[in-house]
């Protein structure tokens, strides 16, 4: 049986995650509410994570899928450190915007 | 003689310089003076041995000193027939002014150091002298240079005075420039800085390159005798000079340091004889110097400033022998005015003590009652001065001009109207000093007296010698001094003149025309009984008092173009090359500041500059590449 | 391979520790179990038999020394802890999360898959990002946790998708296939695309221009000990991953490449440099430093063949200079509010010793011999020479003149200006570290042989 | 014995005098220092009696360093110099009373260390290593006790410590670009070392930064007078009587035999401005308010011509170079302690203020006067002999450089001779004026004599370096 990823065909797989990791980079860019731009930097994570999955299937090889759970757990202790920081910043300040990190420049 | 003498010769006065030095300020002033004097008799009487004792030259080889690429330099002297006479008068009359200071400085407190300075300008003259090599003559040179400067400003607490000494020095370094740019080209020319070797050198090579290099090198000679003998440009440091204590204007500005730079020019006879475009230069300048220090000297009223200009005057006549190859008609006149105008100094000095320091002429007057024999020893070192016969100065003087008119008659004319201008000014002094009223305060004249015996000695020798000195060499031939230098002349065409009508005529006319200056004196300060004014003087006359300009001239075209110089350097150049440098610094340093601003310390911004940045290599790597 | 696993035992110990309450002994402990073990990690020439660890670790003169080095600083650095979290009641925490940070630190040199290399580095970089945040109260250092956080994962995404280009071209995150792939010809350019990704990542981390904008914000929002940490440590272990990367995927530069890294080498000097001169902050001045450092260190890649062991030297006096550095500030502002460069007035007056080992390490990373950052600066200079980029050396020597300014700056506070401060002793730490690391200095620059021959 | 002993005895003599305290730390440095001269002296006698002191060993493998240090006349010229000298520095530091005492004499120690290193070493990187060290302690002995405000001292030593550094920085990447070409830095190496055109070129440009800013030569001068008067007495001496004397000395080593082409290339233009620099060093000095200042651009002026003989490439210029940098060593140390010891007094650089000492102070006057005249270079005195010799190659070279070089000796007896006159002379000045005291005067004594004798007997000295200036004037030819 062909494959879906021989049907899709491999560099299309390539050009979505690619659109998906720069949307994921505009929404850092754009967004300045903290909380969604945790959810862009997710959206690139898992941007990769669709990327290796494809990857993994072309060469038939497990060590990209397997990969793929490393980069979920990464992602969730690193999710985790950055809502911490985040709630920290808002019992300091009462909210969470960006844009009121400016006391560190020069 | 034996090495010994010719070392204590030497040595002798700086002796006398090291314990005046260290042990001065607990001597006695006598004592002090006692040594002082003590130490250059010493060399003056070996001196006098060595000149009935030595035929041939003598070389004394004391060390070496350095050698550097093919030069080698070492301390040797040599004792000859020049250097002997120069040696023989510079400590003769040496001595005899230090007597005469002995009792001159007595009141000073700083007597003992007056002494040390003394004997060492002596010891510096005598290397001077005896140096067999340019550098232990450029040693001596310079030595008296200082000596000169110290003793200029040997009253140190008066900052004009200083300022003299600080421009005898400078205006003597700037003949030494020349001094030492003629012995490189010399050295390296000979590859010896030796006498003798250059001599011989000179012999060998010396038809071949005539010009060239070594007219440079006898002309940058001729620089340094002009700073040192006070010639033209560089003769103004000479009447400044004078503010030293009067036995040093005496000794080192009349008698000795001032002809070492005919001493030079005699002992480098040979280099000179092979350069006649500089023996042309060195006659000009001599007349013109004779003729404008001696215009100068007309309008004077301080009694030692007429003698230096004098002094300078005289000097040019000298030069203007040399100019013209008679070198020992240059050295006879040489000797003859080292006993006229040390008398005539020491006179002077005689009166400024008696006055208690006034050198104003027109202060004076009338003083030939109190003071008798300094009277008497001044009128005849004056008459010596003025060129009569048979005192000395008229022998020498005459054999100049005598020669001048043989060479040419131009330079004859310009030396002649120099004499005449001598003996006018020269009576102008003594009459205004010594006949008339007296024209001092009351309390001056409470005071005169003759001066002690010390000081009247020195004179009564002097004058005795300045009437007597032309017995060395008389015109009417077998002229001593001529016979005794014979051997220091490479060439001898110049040695005697055939006296006949021409030149009986010449002397004639050389006493007549002394006497018109003498005349004109007379009628001015005798019968008329004028008295310079100190009111505003109008055209040639106030030219004259103000010297021609010429140190305002200096000081504008020299002095103030250094201190502008240096202005400029100090309040522009320095900066701006300090801040062209540091502007670099002050570049970085704005960045900083600026670049603080990018850095906002907006995430947002960093993001952007982040994923801008990627995007640049992306596109630089895959792209563009 | 045992290295890691006796760090994170100890890691795992302090956590008990804790538990039983043996608060106390726990920097005790971990000191003391860290210089065992960088006794042991230095001196262990054990042959690595082939497919050990399937394949994941692999031990080489490069990783031990490194790791070697790491341990040590890990150590000097936990010493100067146990003054800072004195009075803190969970240090085991503090402790903890640092020891897991040398065994990300050890991974990252000694991995033998692009799989132990992420998880190295995200061991590393959260830890950080904690450590960042840590004063909670704190808005600043909240603040630094926040925008390291936030630009770190950034980079983490974009070195993950490098690496996921990797995995795409080859089909596998095993180092040894990655390095004959990067050599064979008909590699497909995704590679390419996934080394520059790395790259990028990677510049992040050692905090080179244009990727530094980060460093002096967290740098000063940061508890002290763990700017030290990051400035220090951090930055060295990044670079030596980033070195054994590079000679892993792109050996054979092209000419390209090696201009990007040349323009981001004397942008790193200049840029860091320049911006340093007019900074009040201590911290602030030592990230710019630490910025133009990052470009220093950069030079190692341009003679890739022959620097290992010029990265390591430079590394090394880098991060001892640092060290010793801290120490001294952490010394003089224990009781401040900031870290302005006005508490170091009159340091000489008071406290002469700070003040002399404060000089040294200043001096040091002024490139002035006979300290060993002159060493450091010189063979690299040679080896940038050595492969022809003559432009590069004079743009470091002129970026080394810049720096004595500020440099100096901090050394003429310590030695002209009048303190308003009364001395306090804060702890015999601070001496300890600062003399170790400074006499280490000396010994660097002194003997160079000790460690340039050791990779 | 090889002539490392020298600097471990400075090296421990500094380490030493730190750790005695301050109540000895004057005494001993001073005991090192003399010990220090003892032992060059005895190393001068080794040598001329044929023996080897140098001494070799590897210091660093990779890159192939040695830790080299060689011994020929021209180092130990200089290294009497730097020994010889200390006993003096150090013993005017006595006449001022130091804040720390221990820290000041063991830096001094230290450069004494790092100076006499440089002008023994004969590994381009150990020379470098050398040479950068004696900037430091210099450094904090301006900076702590200098005078003047603190503000302008702290720039002004930072701008004279910046710009050292920088133009050295260029000196090292030349010996980088030497050693990638010879495979060390070893000084025969690097004789033997065939280099194009171009690269003698740049790599001598490279030295000259670094020597001209460090001698200094004009436009590079600027750090100078400040850094001179700023610096205490103690440290200014050290930085005009040696520390100027390392560039001068390098180039003689190091820049010319290695650099030899380009050197002739580039002889006239350098000597042009080596000997604008005699000029303008000179005509500033007229317009200088402070002692310090003014003898600060006398120096300027000196060791231009210094320079302009070193730079004429022929065996006088550099026997005179070299004589002159030994006799301008001992008098511009003399000179600034004079000004030194009327700070001391009167506390003041400032020349209006002075005035009317001589009459107050006969010996202070004296031993004043004779360094004055030494300074412009009276026969009999050893700057003569050095100056004429500069002046006799220069003509070698052109007429026109030694008569323009040549105004120095009326330009120099210009300014000094005026500062003299207004420092001293004049009525006695209402200030009380100590006469020198025993300390001081020793230190002056031993100067003068050492001016006059070697003004009247150079021979020796003479003797010393010419084989060593004669091997290097070979390299270059």
């Amino acid at each position: 049986m062909q494959s879906i990823l021989e049907q899709v065909g491999i560099g299309n797989y390539i050009i979505l995650s690619a659109l998906l990791f720069c949307i994921g980079a505009f929404g850092i860019l754009y967004r300045r509410n903290a909380i969604i731009m945790f959810m862009s930097i997710e959206i690139m994570l898992n941007a990769v994570n669709l990327l290796l999955v494809a990857f993994s299937t072309y060469h038939q090889d497990a060590s990209g899928q397997v990969f793929v759970f490393f980069t979920m757990a990464v992602a969730a202790a690193e999710v985790a450190v950055g809502l911490a920081i985040l709630v920290s910043i808002y019992r300091n300040i009462g909210n969470i915007d960006i844009d009121n990190l400016k006391n560190l420049k020069g | 003689m034996n090495t010994t003498s010719l070392i204590v010769l030497l040595f002798a006065p700086l002796i006398g310089f090291l314990i005046n030095v260290f042990f001065g300020r607990k001597m006695s002033k006598n004592l002090s003076g006692v040594v002082g004097t003590a130490s250059v008799l010493l060399s003056f009487v070996i001196t006098l041995l060595l000149f009935f004792s030595v035929k041939q030259p003598i070389t004394l080889h004391l060390s070496e000193w350095f050698s550097i690429g093919k030069l080698a330099v070492n301390f040797d002297f040599v004792f000859d027939q020049l250097s002997i006479l120069w040696l023989l008068f510079v400590t003769g009359i040496g001595t005899l002014i230090h007597i005469y200071s002995i009792s001159y400085m007595h009141d000073d407190e700083n007597m003992y150091k007056f002494f040390a300075y003394l004997n060492l300008f002596i010891f510096f003259m005598i290397t001077l002298v005896a140096g067999s090599n340019l550098l232990i003559m450029f040693i001596g040179w310079e030595g008296v240079g200082l000596c000169s400067y110290l003793l200029i400003g040997f009253w140190y607490k008066n900052q004009d005075y200083n300022d003299a000494a600080k421009k005898a020095f400078i205006m003597n370094r700037i003949g030494d420039l020349g001094f030492l740019i003629g012995i490189f080209i010399l050295g390296f020319a000979t590859n010896t800085l030796e006498f003798s070797g250059i001599q011989q050198a000179i012999d060998v090579d010396g038809v071949v390159s005539t010009s060239g290099w070594y007219s440079i090198a006898a002309f940058c000679l001729f620089v340094g005798a002009c700073g040192k003998s006070a010639q033209l440009p560089l003769y103004t440091w000479l009447p400044d000079a004078m503010a030293g204590p009067t036995p040093v204007s005496a000794l080192i500005h009349a008698a000795t340091m001032v002809t070492a730079g005919i001493f030079m020019i005699t002992r480098m006879n040979f280099l000179f004889d092979i350069a006649p475009i500089v023996q042309n230069i060195i006659a000009v300048v001599g007349v013109t110097t004779a003729l404008v220090a001696a215009s100068i000297g007309l309008v004077q009223n301080d009694i030692k400033k007429v003698l230096a200009y004098s002094t300078v005057s005289q000097l040019g006549l000298m030069f203007l022998a040399l100019g013209l190859g008679a070198y020992q008609v240059a050295v006879f006149h040489v000797i003859t005015h080292a006993f006229f105008k040390a008398c005539l100094f020491l006179g002077s000095g005689s009166v400024i003590h008696a006055l208690h320091g006034e050198q104003d002429m027109r202060k004076m007057g009338g003083l030939r009652g109190s003071m008798k024999i300094t009277y008497i020893t001044f009128l005849i070192a004056t008459l010596a001065i003025a060129g009569l016969p048979p005192f000395a100065g008229f022998w020498s003087k005459d054999e100049i001009l005598l020669t001048a008119f043989h060479e040419n008659k131009v330079l004859w004319v310009l030396a002649t109207i120099a004499s005449i201008m001598t003996a006018f000014y020269m009576f102008r002094l003594l009459y205004l000093t010594f006949f008339n009223e007296f024209r001092g305060t009351e309390e001056q004249k409470k005071h005169l007296h003759e001066s002690p015996s010390l000081i009247t000695f020195p004179l009564i020798v002097l004058a005795v010698l300045s009437a007597l000195g032309g017995l060395i060499s008389l015109p009417f031939g077998n002229s001593w001094l001529n016979h005794y230098l014979m051997p220091i002349f490479a060439h001898k065409e110049h040695a005697e003149h055939h006296l006949g009508a021409t030149e009986y005529g010449l002397m004639a006319f050389a006493v007549l025309g002394a006497l018109i200056g003498i005349g004109i004196a007379y009628n001015l300060y005798m019968k008329k009984k004028e008295v310079p004014t100190s009111d505003e003087v109008q055209g040639l006359h106030k030219v004259l008092s103000n010297k021609y300009y010429i140190d305002e001239i200096y000081m504008a075209i020299i002095v103030t173009p250094i201190y502008g110089l240096a202005s400029f350097s100090k309040n522009f150049i320095e900066k701006y090359i300090s801040k062209s440098v540091f502007g670099l610094g002050n570049v970085v340093s704005v960045l900083s500041i600026q670049g603080k601003k990018v850095q906002n310390g907006n995430v947002g911004f960093y993001l952007f500059a982040f994923v801008f940045s990627i995007s640049a290599f992306l596109i630089y790597l895959f792209l563009i590449r | 391979m045992n290295t890691l696993i006796a760090i994170v035992g100890l890691g795992v110990f302090c956590l008990v520790a804790e538990i039983f309450n043996f608060r106390k002994a726990i920097i005790p402990v971990s000191v003391i179990a860290l210089l065992a073990l960088f006794g042991l990690t230095i001196t262990d020439n054990l042959p690595q038999v082939a497919g050990d660890y399937s394949n994941m670790i692999e031990e080489t003169s490069f990783s031990k020394t490194f790791s070697s080095l790491f341990i040590l600083l890990t150590a000097l650095l936990l010493v100067l802890s146990n003054n800072v979290y004195k009075n803190t009641s969970k240090i085991s925490d503090f402790i903890s999360i640092k020891i897991f940070m040398l065994s990300g630190a050890i991974a990252m040199v000694s991995f033998n898959n692009m799989a132990m290399f992420f998880l190295g580095i995200e061991v590393l970089s959260i830890a950080l990002y904690v450590l960042a945040g840590s004063h909670r109260l704190d808005i600043r250092s909240n603040e630094a946790g926040m925008k390291y956080f936030l630009m770190g994962s950034f980079a983490s995404g974009i070195l993950l998708f490098g690496i996921a280009m990797l995995y795409g071209a080859t089909g596998t995150f095993d180092v040894p296939t990655l390095y004959d792939a990067s050599i064979s010809a008909n590699t497909e350019y995704w590679f390419y695309i996934g080394v520059i990704l790395i790259t990028i990542g990677m510049l992040f981390k050692i905090a080179a221009v244009p990727f530094h904008f980060w460093a002096p914000d967290v740098y000063e929002g940061a508890p002290l000990i763990v700017t030290a940490f990051m400035s220090t440590f951090a930055k060295v272990v990044a670079m030596a991953a980033f070195f054994k990367l590079i000679t892993i995927l792109n050996s054979y530069m092209a000419y390209s490449y090696e201009i990007v890294i040349l323009v981001i080498s004397i942008l790193s000097m200049t840029i860091g440099n320049i911006m340093a001169l007019r900074q009040n902050s201590v911290k602030r001045i030592l990230a710019f430093s630490g910025i133009s450092h990052a470009g220093f260190l950069l030079m190692t890649l341009l003679n890739i063949g022959a620097a290992a062991n010029n990265l390591l030297y430079y590394s090394a006096s880098y991060a001892l200079a640092g060290v010793a550095a801290f120490s001294v500030l952490i010394y003089v502002c224990k009781n401040e509010d900031d870290d302005k460069i006005d508490n170091f007035n009159g340091l000489a007056k008071r406290n002469p010793l700070m003040a002399v080992i404060m000089s040294l390490a200043l001096l040091s990373m002024a490139g002035i011999p006979i300290l060993s950052g002159f060493f450091a600066k010189l063979f690299l200079l040679n080896q940038v020479i050595s492969a022809g980029f003559l432009v590069l050396a004079i743009v470091a020597i002129v970026n080394s003149m810049i720096s004595v300014y500020y440099y100096f700056r901090v050394i003429l506070a310590m030695y002209t200006k009048d303190s308003v401060k009364q001395e306090v002793e804060h702890g015999s730490e601070f001496y300890i570290v600062g003399i170790v690391a400074a006499v280490l200095l000396i010994v660097l620059g002194l003997f160079p042989d000790t460690i340039l021959h050791l990779i | 014995m090889n002539i490392s002993i020298v600097l471990i005895l400075l090296l421990a003599g500094a380490a030493f005098t730190f750790f005695a305290g301050n109540k000895f730390a004057s005494k001993i440095a001073l005991l090192v220092s003399v010990a220090s001269f003892v032992f060059t002296l005895y190393a001068l006698n080794l040598y001329l009696n044929g023996a080897d002191l140098s001494c070799k060993s590897i210091w660093i493998q990779n890159p192939k360093i040695y830790f080299s240090l060689a011994v020929d006349g021209l180092s130990l010229a200089m290294l009497l110099l730097t020994t010889g000298l200390l006993p003096l520095i150090i013993l005017s530091g006595w006449v001022t009373k130091f804040e720390n005492e221990k820290a000041i004499y063991s830096l001094v120690l230290f450069m004494a260390f790092a100076m006499a290193g440089t002008f023994l070493a004969a590994d381009g990187l150990l020379y470098y290593v050398f040479w950068e060290l004696a900037l430091i302690p210099i450094y904090f002995i301006a900076l702590l006790w200098g005078n003047g405000s603190l503000e302008e001292r702290k720039n002004a030593i930072l701008k004279f410590f910046i710009y050292t550094f920088g133009g050295s920085l260029f000196m090292l990447v030349a010996f980088v670009y030497l050693y990638q070409k010879a495979g060390s830095l070893e000084i025969e190496s690097l004789y033997a070392l065939a280099l194009t055109e171009t690269e003698k070129t740049w790599l001598f440009l490279a030295f000259f930064l670094a020597y001209a800013i460090k001698i200094p030569l004009i436009p590079f001068h600027t750090w100078q007078a400040n850094t001179y008067s700023k610096a205490p007495a103690i440290g200014t001496m050290l930085l005009s009587g040696i520390m100027l004397k390392m560039g001068l000395y390098s180039v003689l080593r190091w820049q010319l035999p290695i650099t030899d082409t380009a050197a002739k290339e580039f002889m006239p233009y350098i000597l042009g401005v080596s000997i604008a620099g005699v000029i303008y060093g000179a005509v500033l000095t007229l317009r200088q308010k402070n002692l310090k200042k003014l003898l600060a651009y006398s120096s300027l002026s000196h060791v231009g011509l210094i320079a302009a003989g070193l730079y004429s490439l022929t065996i006088e210029g550099f026997q005179g170079a070299v004589l002159q940098m030994l006799s301008h060593g001992l008098v511009i140390v003399g000179l600034f302690f004079v000004s030194e010891i009327i700070f001391n007094r009167w506390n003041t650089y400032t020349i209006s203020e002075m005035g009317g000492i001589r009459s107050q102070a006969t010996k202070f006057a004296s031993f004043f006067m004779i360094l004055v005249l030494a300074s412009v270079a009276m026969p009999t005195t050893f700057n003569f002999v050095g100056e004429f010799t500069i002046l006799y190659s220069l003509y070698n070279v052109n007429i026109g450089f030694a008569i323009v070089a040549g105004t120095t000796i009326i330009l120099g007896a210009f300014y000094m001779l005026r500062m003299y006159q207004q420092t001293m002379l004049g009525e006695t000045n209402t200030k009380v004026f100590a006469d020198v005291t025993i300390v001081e005067g020793l230190v002056l004594l031993v100067i003068v004599v050492l001016v006059f004798f070697f003004g009247l007997y150079p021979k020796p000295i003479i003797e010393l370096i010419t084989p060593s200036l004669q091997n290097i004037l070979n390299q270059i030819n």
